[in-house]
């Protein structure tokens, strides 16, 4: 689950990281009484959970409150990368003298929580890391043990931070620790931590993303989720824990296990089809999960057959079969469907399912190939 | 021989009482696993199937009947507290199906597990088969039939999928290893091929992999420098779209984008032969 | 540092863990005004910092206000081994259905937490633990991961405890595991931790050491200190950092090094005398330390000699010198000083003490027979 | 040889430009052990002495002078974040001087440094000396003499007494070891005791310990089981009036009250000679 700028760095504050002053705006009035409030020059920066908006002309500065109100009209009227800008963060502007990368995430292959620093911050990191590996910094935290102030001051040596600022350094890393073990994080990142002219450190920009597994004990990060920007595909996929992406061709997908979905588009794609859309209805799907998986998949119009792949393990085949059957009384579909049941309890899935004019398959590659033809006749 | 589990395993059950455990118990002790008993807080004293006692800890437990593995199936808030009780308790073996488990929580498990030797497999995963000796886990029983073909996987249902081609083509697993697909997990690729390396009864290995993460590019590190056994592989997700990313921070770390691509290669400049769909991998080792 | 068992189950209370209801009282009447706000039964605790209380009757029933006003009056008019009682605790009353020991303290062998427990709580442990060891349950702490769950449910097994109970006794457990790992006490003890009548469990008493190195992180604590029972002498040299214990003799000691200090008491004994007191001045103590430590042993009337003992390591002599030269000039002392002066700047040390009037030693077995000689002369 | 620390100690001292740290460095360099350098956080680049460079971190310091052993000199509140340091940077012996560390500071740091197989001495103690080789902490260098005699002790200036006691009678020390006082550290009686018992160069050993703990008791068993060298031994404390008790939990953990009289009596099980005043222990010895 991806937070908000505004929302990670109201997060930051809670932990004690400094962040400019500054509020969320949903109006250009809103965004103009902000700035007045703020007085001075303001920086206006469009709310929305992907990257590059920069560059998209979504973050602009203005002298005063008037300025502020029409380019808060200007950016709340924006699409960037085809996400609507619903909201607007005005912030007091800096003064900045230097900008740091500063980051806590996780290293799947160490194993471990890392704090990734560089002083070549606020551009593009990745590229820092491409083209200059040797200006990232790198130190693993114990996840036992947690993050010891020597480490964060390893951190500040390592990226030549001026000793002037080692203290505060010290104390942003201890608090953004926190933020990152406190909230479950996947990551917090700074990007950039300045050094303003009055020689603060200042969290000037912030990005989290939270684990959606450890939700159950961040119930107060839970109601900061965005679902404005999620297609409402995907928002009704989430409530019955379906785990569902939109695509783009005209084969609806149903499978259980990620792996075998993803593979089950890969054939599809090999025998000239295109799938619909990603959709693991996951371990031990019942009924009431595949019957509401087949609806989602079948508000799409561009759907033109479905594959339903489904290899019997903690998922029952005979489960599936019963969600199959209470789906079609349900939603009646007009495209043809293709099922394959194999494993655990498939005889019986495919006794219950003998009667529903299904085509049936043997194989992977027979089912791809019999959706990519039912497909095809579809058309 | 195989590796992990076989006829002399005695296993307890994690969860034995709740729906996923007592239906897969149910389903191993049709297989003929060795399952000696389970645990569930507050229903020590029960019994299951009629034979198989249930403890309020593992401890009590391990005490009672000397188990060496153990197979976890609690939702997925308790599943880091259950490893760590079964580590604690001295089961050298865990097997962690459960799905869902937080990444934190991964990353101390693991941190904790790795100063007590303990072999932690999944979570997230469908746990192990050896084909006539022992299903230790929620792989279909009756798909895979015993033979030499080592099989390891990060994916649960794209691995059946491959167990089932090979049975159709008459061919067996030693062992089957489910390694799960979370991104921080007990046993990784390196340490399953390293086994079945040194396993007799394995001759040839199957390798099943995904988009993500580095693991597949380790892997092909170890087939190219230390075996000598042949590798077939499949690689699932070739035409995903890019997923979720971390972030930029993810990129910096894992190094490269974890793409189909770069695996496939990394795998086919070590001599492994990778699989355009996955009922195909059994006639790369024919 | 102890704390009082009202203070004990006060922060029992905040990490969450059932106590009775009550109060603590310095006076009979506002004993008697606790009493009718509970109504029904209560029972009135001595509060002093020493055990075996309820024997020495520092523990009553009251069976209504009144008598609760009598009773306090009775007990804070006593003396518990020597300690004037000045508050009581009015708690209501609890029926007891069973009487259970926990506690969570350091195992200093293990280099671990430790729970203990046990189901004959209430009466002595220490007993139980001697006649019936198996009767005491312990379970160790990875003090980097901390306690878990099933640890806690381990101890409840172990203990029969009731299955009802576990859950309970699960979050009671947890609970104090937060307040000793919070409060950075050595001992944090629930005994007995009660199951009562009406099928709760709850902390009927508590106790909690504190350990002092870590006071620096624990400012809310310091201010419990309960410096009341402490001998005017013994909260001096707390203020001067000085470890100090009055004894009853009459060679007042003063050296460096608590192994040391311990030992110059051992030797005089050897030698026929009796030390009155043991005063560790501590690692590099400099003068104003020494000044301070002489001013507190010589407010002891008892005392007929002073031995300066001082072996120079991180201690350097010449600045113990210097520390008896000040304190010599300011009290004027009328009883003989002993000194010995070896190591660390010794040298210098000794040509500061030249003109002093000192009686001089070599070795600690010739300082203290002269300091007990000199002790004789005095009498 | 000796044992821990030699001619061929390698030695950075953490806080070396404190009051203590910089008192005893010029100590330690006057007596001609091998101190390369120093770490003050904030400091780095600084000099010491005209000859020793300061660091600002232990790290570091490491990478720059391959340092093998660090003494800390910090003050209490940041001791455990020192040893956490010298740990992670890989100094495999760590010597803390100082004193007044949180107990659960120290266990945590226990545990800790026993994953990485590191070496601590301390916290509390008056450090190593190898006389004539490496002075390693804040005994006064000029109170013993090279020789056979392995002196292990939990106290620190009664320490002092017991070599100076040593030195008057010509009795020479091979390493003096003060593992500190505190309830939880880093080096055992035991530990040392068995270094002793393999270092060629000691003949003899020499045990101070005092009331409290069971250290005493378990180096009086391993004495009677292991040792081949002869002890003697003195216990500080016979006539302290019974210390401030952690309450009835530590008598339960610690099983014995910890008095003298056990510790003696213990010890003189173990065919461990006692002495009743310190200045006598070398004359058991003769």
């Amino acid at each position: 689950m991806k937070l908000h700028e505004y929302q990670s760095k109201t997060i930051f504050s809670k932990y004690g990281i400094p962040i400019p002053k500054g509020r969320v705006a949903a109006t250009a009035q809103e965004a103009k009484q902000i700035a007045e409030e703020l007085g001075g020059r303001v920086v206006i920066k469009a709310q929305v959970l992907v990257g590059g908006r920069g560059k998209a002309g979504g973050v602009k500065l203005a002298k005063d409150s008037a300025e502020a109100e029409q380019l808060a009209t200007q950016i709340l009227g924006m699409d960037i990368k085809g996400l609507p800008v619903r909201k607007v963060l005005v912030d007091e502007a800096s003064a900045i003298d230097q900008e740091i990368y500063f980051a806590i995430t996780n290293d799947r292959a160490a194993k471990k929580p890392v704090m990734i620093a560089s002083a070549a911050g606020g551009v593009d990191i990745e590229e820092v890391a491409a083209t200059s590996p040797e200006k990232i910094v790198k130190v693993h935290i114990d996840p036992l043990l947690g993050l010891r102030e020597y480490q964060a001051r390893d951190v500040a040596v390592a990226i030549d931070l001026p000793r002037a600022y080692w203290k505060d350094f010290v104390k942003i890393a201890m608090s953004l620790w926190q933020v990152y073990s406190g909230t479950d994080a996947i990551l917090a990142e700074i990007n950039p931590l300045v050094i303003t002219k009055e020689k603060k450190l200042i969290a000037l920009d912030g990005k989290m993303m939270i684990d959606d597994n450890a939700l159950f004990r961040q119930l107060d990060l839970v109601e900061m989720r965005d679902t404005d920007e999620d297609a409402p595909s995907e928002i009704e996929a989430r409530k019955y824990g379906l785990s569902f992406i939109k695509l783009d061709g005209n084969i609806g997908c149903m499978v259980n296990g990620a792996g075998l979905a993803m593979t089950s588009m890969d054939v599809i794609k090999l025998f000239g089809g295109e799938p619909a859309n990603f959709l693991d209805v996951g371990g031990g799907a019942g009924a009431e999960k595949v019957a509401a998986g087949m609806r989602i998949i079948l508000t799409d119009n561009n759907v033109k057959a479905v594959l339903f792949n489904i290899f019997g393990g903690i998922t029952r085949c005979d489960e599936v079969a019963r969600g199959i059957l209470a789906a079609m009384n349900e939603v009646k579909p007009k495209v043809p469907m293709v099922v394959r049941l194999v494993g655990t309890n498939a005889d019986e899935g495919r006794r219950l399912l003998e009667n529903a004019n299904m085509i049936t398959a043997e194989t992977l590659a027979d089912a791809a190939k019999k959706s990519v033809a039912a497909a095809k006749k579809g058309k | 021989m195989s590796i992990l589990v076989d006829k002399n395993t005695r296993l307890i059950v994690q969860g034995i009482t709740g729906n996923e455990g007592l239906f897969h118990t149910t389903q191993m002790v049709a297989y003929g696993t060795n399952v000696i008993g389970g645990v569930t807080p507050g229903k020590g004293g029960e019994w299951v199937l009629e034979k198989l006692p249930v403890f309020d800890s593992v401890k009590t437990a391990k005490d009672a009947t000397d188990a060496n593995a153990t197979i976890i199936f609690v939702p997925a808030r308790f599943a880091a507290d259950a490893m760590f009780e079964a580590a604690d308790a001295g089961i050298p073996l865990i097997i962690c199906i459960t799905e869902g488990v937080a990444v934190q929580d991964m990353m101390r498990v693991r941190n904790y597990l790795d100063q007590k030797k303990v072999r932690l497999i999944g979570p997230n995963c469908p746990g192990l088969l050896t084909p006539g000796e022992a299903k230790v886990g929620i792989i279909p029983g009756d798909i895979a039939i015993p033979g030499n073909v080592g099989v390891v996987s990060r994916s649960g249902t794209l691995t059946y999928e491959v167990l089932y081609a090979m049975k159709n083509l008459g061919m067996g697993a030693s062992t089957c290893v489910g390694i799960g697909g979370d991104p921080v997990n007990g046993t990784n690729f390196t340490d399953v091929l390293e086994m079945f390396e040194h396993d007799p009864k394995t001759e040839k290995v199957i390798l099943i992999g995904e988009i993500g993460g580095n693991e597949e590019e380790k892997a092909a590190e170890y087939i190219s420098s230390k075996m000598t056994k042949p590798v077939a592989a499949f690689i699932a997700g070739q035409t995903a779209p890019p997923g979720k990313r971390m972030g930029h921070a993810g990129a910096i770390i894992e190094g490269g984008a974890g793409t189909a691509v770069d695996k496939i290669k990394a795998l086919e400049a070590a001599g492994v032969k990778v699989a355009k769909h996955p009922e195909e991998i059994p006639a790369l080792l024919m």
